[in-house]
């Protein structure tokens, strides 16, 4: 049906109407080549949203290729809605991590509250218990209001839907720097548990199967949020106000539950969440990835609002909505499966062998397209690249090295960093422990999930210092995986493969698609060499405003095993009168680092090289010590460097310590970043065992009972001595007084 | 002996309420779905935490209209236990089964973390196995545990010893620091603190178990001398 | 007959509401310090089909049962009827 | 001058509202079948000292700033002079 307001197919034509939707001119042509026609509103709508970055990947693809994605657990690689990785006795751990970046910009509790429900719907799709929740997000500096606002608004989101649905929100980062200020990221990452034998895929199979609808009706909700996900911020974003949608976490925690009960049911063909591009995508895909076709009739689509066209229909974001295909006969045991639950399911077309996707609406065809050329032949480009002029400048700069006073000053000035500072503020707003299995809660390295019923437990964290990445895409794409594998490790598990989130500015800049290249590069040479698969993923480009793009930033989010939860490791020291070992390599390169940032305002110089199979070696070593039980906590070297892994290792606990710098140079020893560093603590009478199992660690130095922290060089000079409870109290309060403080 | 954790459409805790009878005192126990009207055969009632119809209008507030209720109240009158936990404290507020209400927490954030609380009375069947005046460490989490009462019910409150938990450091605002009560008879307590979440060791705190143990201690009692 | 029926939920006198308390202090922080007070209600608007003779007592058993709660909550309300055109 | 301003905050047209669909499910069961449909908003009291010629604009801005989420929600106001007596 053409409604009167839709402009008519010559018109679209004419008027070049497709450029309002993203579409190009070359699309536009090769759209009318494929139909043998010209396309109607609503087909044009279809193409618009499904051949969009967010859905086809049309410009990242080309990079995507380069990540290995095979492993020997590997059981769902990319490409379903989220990865599977074995963990033994037929059980398996399912994960996705995604970005819903700019619906929070316009709306930060919406926006992070959609992100969480989208993500939390791929895997429980696949047909896994989502069982634990994570989130990285950057923000401009905790200084100006609306940065305060985003920040406080993103929190309460996340809160507001993982607290609800009961789902565990058990850890993240949260990152400040300026070229986040218009455009904040919000990634969150799901992960779920399964049993090999439940394990889903979205397919429409079986010609005349239905096609049932479930979960909450559909509005004018987010039309065109797929494609706004894709274009730049700019003042006119606000124009597009109605692309935020609203979620229902009550709604979702009953779809949960009653998917999960529809995906043991034999006779269930195929499910998949209407995530982006909602109806349009899961039917489109479900019946490309079956080489079959989809014939739906809109009339029967359960409609919140009055008098919905077939293309605001197709278009919808309306969240908390699922696509089954069940086989023939069956509907009412899954009608009588949803109905426990209070919801709806509702038959609305069936799955054909004509490769079509073909809608009917009162009456009359309103699109009949090929649902291959929506999904799987979108068109593929490979932008131009070019190596930005900073780049060459920093690669040539000295080896750069601040200039400080008084050590103690300057570690209170980082601890009160907000990229360094306790995440408190922010993790307490989450309920980390529902359904209690949380063995390691936020504020230690990674999370630790139990298995119950199992001796075993799972490991996650997500991490990206994008400092690094935007200084030297390839070096800091090397690092990310580096330390998330670090924080996996630190935990006493096996890291068993990545989801990443590539968070970049657009991709028609020639320096900012060579970021992309160059850091994607990295990652996947990482990924390679510490045998971490990549299973799944997410890309979000266009992040950046009229002040410019954010940094480059390649979330990783990595998950591990632990075969035996005696191995769980967190970092917090243990015990008074343990000793503390250093295993790793400073490098003295102060590029890129937080006292850089502190002392200078800004970032800038070469960024020291990074060598993975020393890292392999030192993760080797770290595992095998708690294998052999000879570790009692175990904290890795990230933003703040040394000393300020160590100050984090006491709190909480009420001891103090004496340690030795482990390097000549006194400043890079304390402050550096970038290089592979863990501190342990060992009981005394384990030494012999942990030296063995680590032969690289050195001592440095023993947990005291008195609460100071002193810091000695290899000279047995002491260059820092402080109250351990005076820069607890400085790190513990930093951000909450930031957002108290008036600007 | 046999508990029942009711289960409201937006329940989350109801698993972990199941678990913590297993491991706390290994009794039998069963899920009973929100439209079921009969708790027969069940010796203690358990209405366990999450966001029951998710909280819209009030928490609580719409939980408190499904079939099981009436059944709570009558286990409730028949002098059976009957615990709410979190969201389940608040239907039983909703319900009035218990006096007062829940506003947000004053700071208006959701709140989680593991507290101290103080036992005000080890008498009740929740809390004879504790030490009158004892800390223990139990976690919150919730966003509406801001408990009110009127100085009226208050001074009631106190009268019939029927505070039962206050919290040591009182974050979210709750009148006289409560953080649980029972009736007058003192077999029905809500509290906010999850003492669910508290049964192992490996998960942080174990101070939560005595209260299952208590329940289950008394119960025995009771039907050794019937039986 | 159709009506429309608004219902007004306000905070019982003396009953501290933390929302209210902390607007306010958010609008004195970004300079409106002329604020005294800051009161949140909630609004709540049925559209019902009912008799004329039994609105008015449907309205306030809906409210005393489950729109308001008489601890802490005050309501007041107004029934409209919705002319049909 | 003293006033009394009264704030209307409600969804925008098309927004979903999980509250209204929940209550009005649960009216439903308790027995008002007639309900048709609920929608629940804010009303944001507030007292405020303010010249005559800025009371307005002060109001619109607070609304815009921080009473409202004009992203997805609608509001409006009455200002009321309160005579002292
Ligand atoms: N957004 C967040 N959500 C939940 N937990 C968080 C968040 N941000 C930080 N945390 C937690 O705070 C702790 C410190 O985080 P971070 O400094 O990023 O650790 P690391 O440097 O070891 O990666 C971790 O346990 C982390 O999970
Ligand atoms: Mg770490």
């Amino acid at each position: 049906m053409q409604l009167l307001h839709e402009p008519s197919p010559e018109q679209i034509k004419e008027k070049k109407l497709y450029a309002e939707m993203g579409v190009s001119e070359e699309e536009f042509a090769s759209i009318e080549n494929i139909l043998g026609r010209l396309p109607n509103y609503t087909e044009l709508g279809l193409f618009s949203v499904m051949w969009s970055e967010h859905c086809s990947y049309k410009n990242s693809k080309v990079l995507l290729k380069k990540f290995p994605v095979e492993g020997e657990r590997v059981l769902q690689g990319p490409g379903e809605g989220a990865g599977i990785i074995d963990i033994d006795d037929e059980q398996a751990v399912v994960f996705k991590i995604e970005s819903h970046n700019h619906p929070s910009a316009v709306e930060p509790y919406e926006g992070a509250a959609t992100g969480v429900g989208g993500i939390i719907r791929d895997v429980f799709s696949m047909g896994a218990r989502p069982v634990a929740l994570l989130n990285s997000l950057r923000f401009g500096e905790l200084k100006n209001p609306r940065v305060k606002y985003l920040f406080e608004g993103v929190v309460s989101g996340i809160a507001g839907y993982g607290n609800c649905i009961g789902i565990p929100t058990v850890g993240g980062e949260v990152q400040f720097d300026p070229c986040y200020e218009g455009n904040p990221l919000v990634n969150a990452m799901c992960v779920g548990l399964i049993d090999h034998k439940d394990i889903q895929k979205g397919q429409a199979k079986g010609i005349g199967n239905p096609v049932m609808y479930v979960g909450a009706g559909t509005g004018r909700d987010g039309i065109h949020g797929a494609t706004f996900a894709s274009e730049e911020l700019s003042e006119d974003s606000e124009a597009k106000r109605p692309a935020v949608q609203v979620g229902d976490p009550f709604m979702e925690k009953l779809l949960v539950e009653a998917c999960l009960e529809a995906t043991k049911h034999p006779k269930l063909v195929g499910i998949q969440d209407m995530g982006a591009a909602g109806l349009t995508s899961s039917s489109a895909e479900m019946a490309s990835k079956a080489g079959s076709g989809v014939r739906m009739n809109l009339d029967l689509v359960p409609q919140r609002e009055k008098q919905m066209s077939p293309y605001e229909m197709m278009l919808s974001e309306s969240q908390e909505r699922m696509l089954l295909v069940v086989e023939k006969g069956s509907e009412q045991e899954f009608k009588d499966i949803f109905d426990h639950w209070g919801l709806n399911a509702v038959v609305v077309g069936e799955v054909t062998d004509d490769k079509r996707l073909t809608l009917m609406h009162e009456g009359k065809t309103a699109a009949d397209v090929p649902v291959d050329a929506l999904a799987e032949e979108a068109p593929v480009y490979h932008k131009p690249s070019r190596e930005p002029a900073y780049f060459r400048e920093f690669q040539k700069q000295e080896n750069y090295r601040p200039e400080v006073g008084d050590y103690g000053t300057v570690l209170k000035q980082l601890l009160q960093q907000p990229t360094i500072a306790s995440k408190e503020w922010v993790y307490e707003q989450y309920d980390y422990m529902v359904r209690t299995n949380t063995v390691a809660a936020p504020g230690s390295d990674a999370a630790v999930i139990r298995l119950r019923g199992t001796n075993k437990a799972l490991a996650m964290t997500t991490d990206c210092n994008s400092r690094f990445i935007y200084l030297d895409p390839y070096e800091g794409g090397k690092l990310a995986v580096a330390e998330a594998a670090r924080n996996i490790t630190a935990s006493g598990a096996e890291a068993l493969g990545v989801t990443d989130c590539l968070n970049y500015g657009s991709p028609d800049n020639p320096e900012i698609f060579w970021q992309l290249e160059r850091s994607t590069d990295g990652l996947s040479e990482a990924c390679r060499t510490l045998e971490t698969p990549v299973v799944g993923g997410n890309v979000s480009l266009y992040n950046e405003t009229n002040r410019g793009a954010v940094y480059p930033t390649p979330v990783i989010g990595m998950v591990g095993l632990i075969h035996d939860t005696a191995h769980i490791t967190t970092q917090a020291a243990k015990q008074i009168g343990d000793a503390v070992y250093f295993l790793g390599e400073v490098t003295s390169s102060f590029a890129g680092s937080e006292l850089q940032k502190l002392t200078e305002g800004n970032i800038f110089g070469k960024v020291a090289p990074v060598d993975l199979n020393a890292e392999k070696r030192y993760q080797k070593q770290i595992l095998s010590a708690v294998h052999a039980n000879s570790v009692s906590s175990a904290h890795d070297v990230s933003e703040g460097g040394f000393a300020a892994a160590a100050i984090e290792k006491l709190f909480g606990t009420g001891f103090g310590a004496e340690v030795t710098i482990p390097h000549e140079d006194d400043l890079a020893g304390s402050f550096a970043e970038g290089y592979p560093g863990y501190i342990v603590t060992v009981p005394q009478d384990k030494k012999s065992t942990f030296e063995k199992a680590a032969p690289e660690a050195v001592e440095i130095g023993r947990i005291t009972e008195e609460a100071e922290f002193t810091l000695r060089n290899k000279q047995g000079e002491t260059v820092l001595k402080e109250s351990v409870d005076e820069l607890e109290k400085l790190w513990r309060g930093a951000i909450s007084c930031a957002l108290k403080s008036k600007d | 002996m046999k508990f029942a954790v009711i289960m409201f459409p937006g329940s989350n805790c109801d698993v972990d309420m199941y678990h913590a009878v297993e491991e706390a005192v290994g009794e039998e126990v069963e899920y009973v779905w929100h439209n079921e009207t009969s708790l027969e055969g069940f010796d203690a009632v358990l209405l366990p935490g999450g966001f029951s119809y998710g909280d819209y209008l009030r928490p609580g507030a719409i939980a408190h209209f499904s079939p099981i209720m009436e059944a709570v109240k009558k286990a409730a009158d028949e002098g059976k236990p009957v615990l709410g936990v979190c969201n389940g404290f608040q239907v039983l507020l909703e319900s009035r089964m218990l006096p007062g209400a829940m506003r947000r927490n004053k700071n208006l954030h959701f709140i989680c973390k593991t507290l101290p609380l103080t036992v005000e009375n080890n008498t009740t069947v929740f809390t004879n196995s504790y030490e009158q005046g004892e800390t223990i460490q139990i976690p919150v989490a919730h966003g509406d545990g801001n408990y009110y009462c009127d100085e009226k019910t208050l001074a009631e409150l106190r009268e019939n010893n029927q505070i039962v938990f206050t919290y040591g450091l009182n974050e979210n605002g709750s009148t006289a620091d409560i953080a649980g009560i029972t009736n007058k008879e003192g077999n029905v307590l809500g509290m906010m603190p999850h003492p669910e979440r508290a049964v192992e060791e490996l998960l942080g705190s174990a101070d939560g178990k005595k209260l299952f143990t208590s329940i289950v201690k008394q119960w025995r009692e009771k039907n050794a001398v019937t039986s | 007959m159709t009506y429309n029926v608004k219902v007004y939920i306000s905070w019982k006198a003396g009953v501290l509401d933390p929302q209210g308390a902390a607007v306010t202090d958010s609008l004195h922080k970004i300079g409106y310090s002329g604020v005294e007070s800051v009161s949140i209600s909630r609004m709540v608007e049925v559209k019902m089909e009912a008799d004329r003779d039994s609105v008015e007592r449907q309205v306030t058993e809906m409210c005393e049962k489950l729109l308001a709660n008489p601890v802490i909550e005050d309501y007041s309300y107004e029934i409209e009827e919705v002319v049909s055109s």
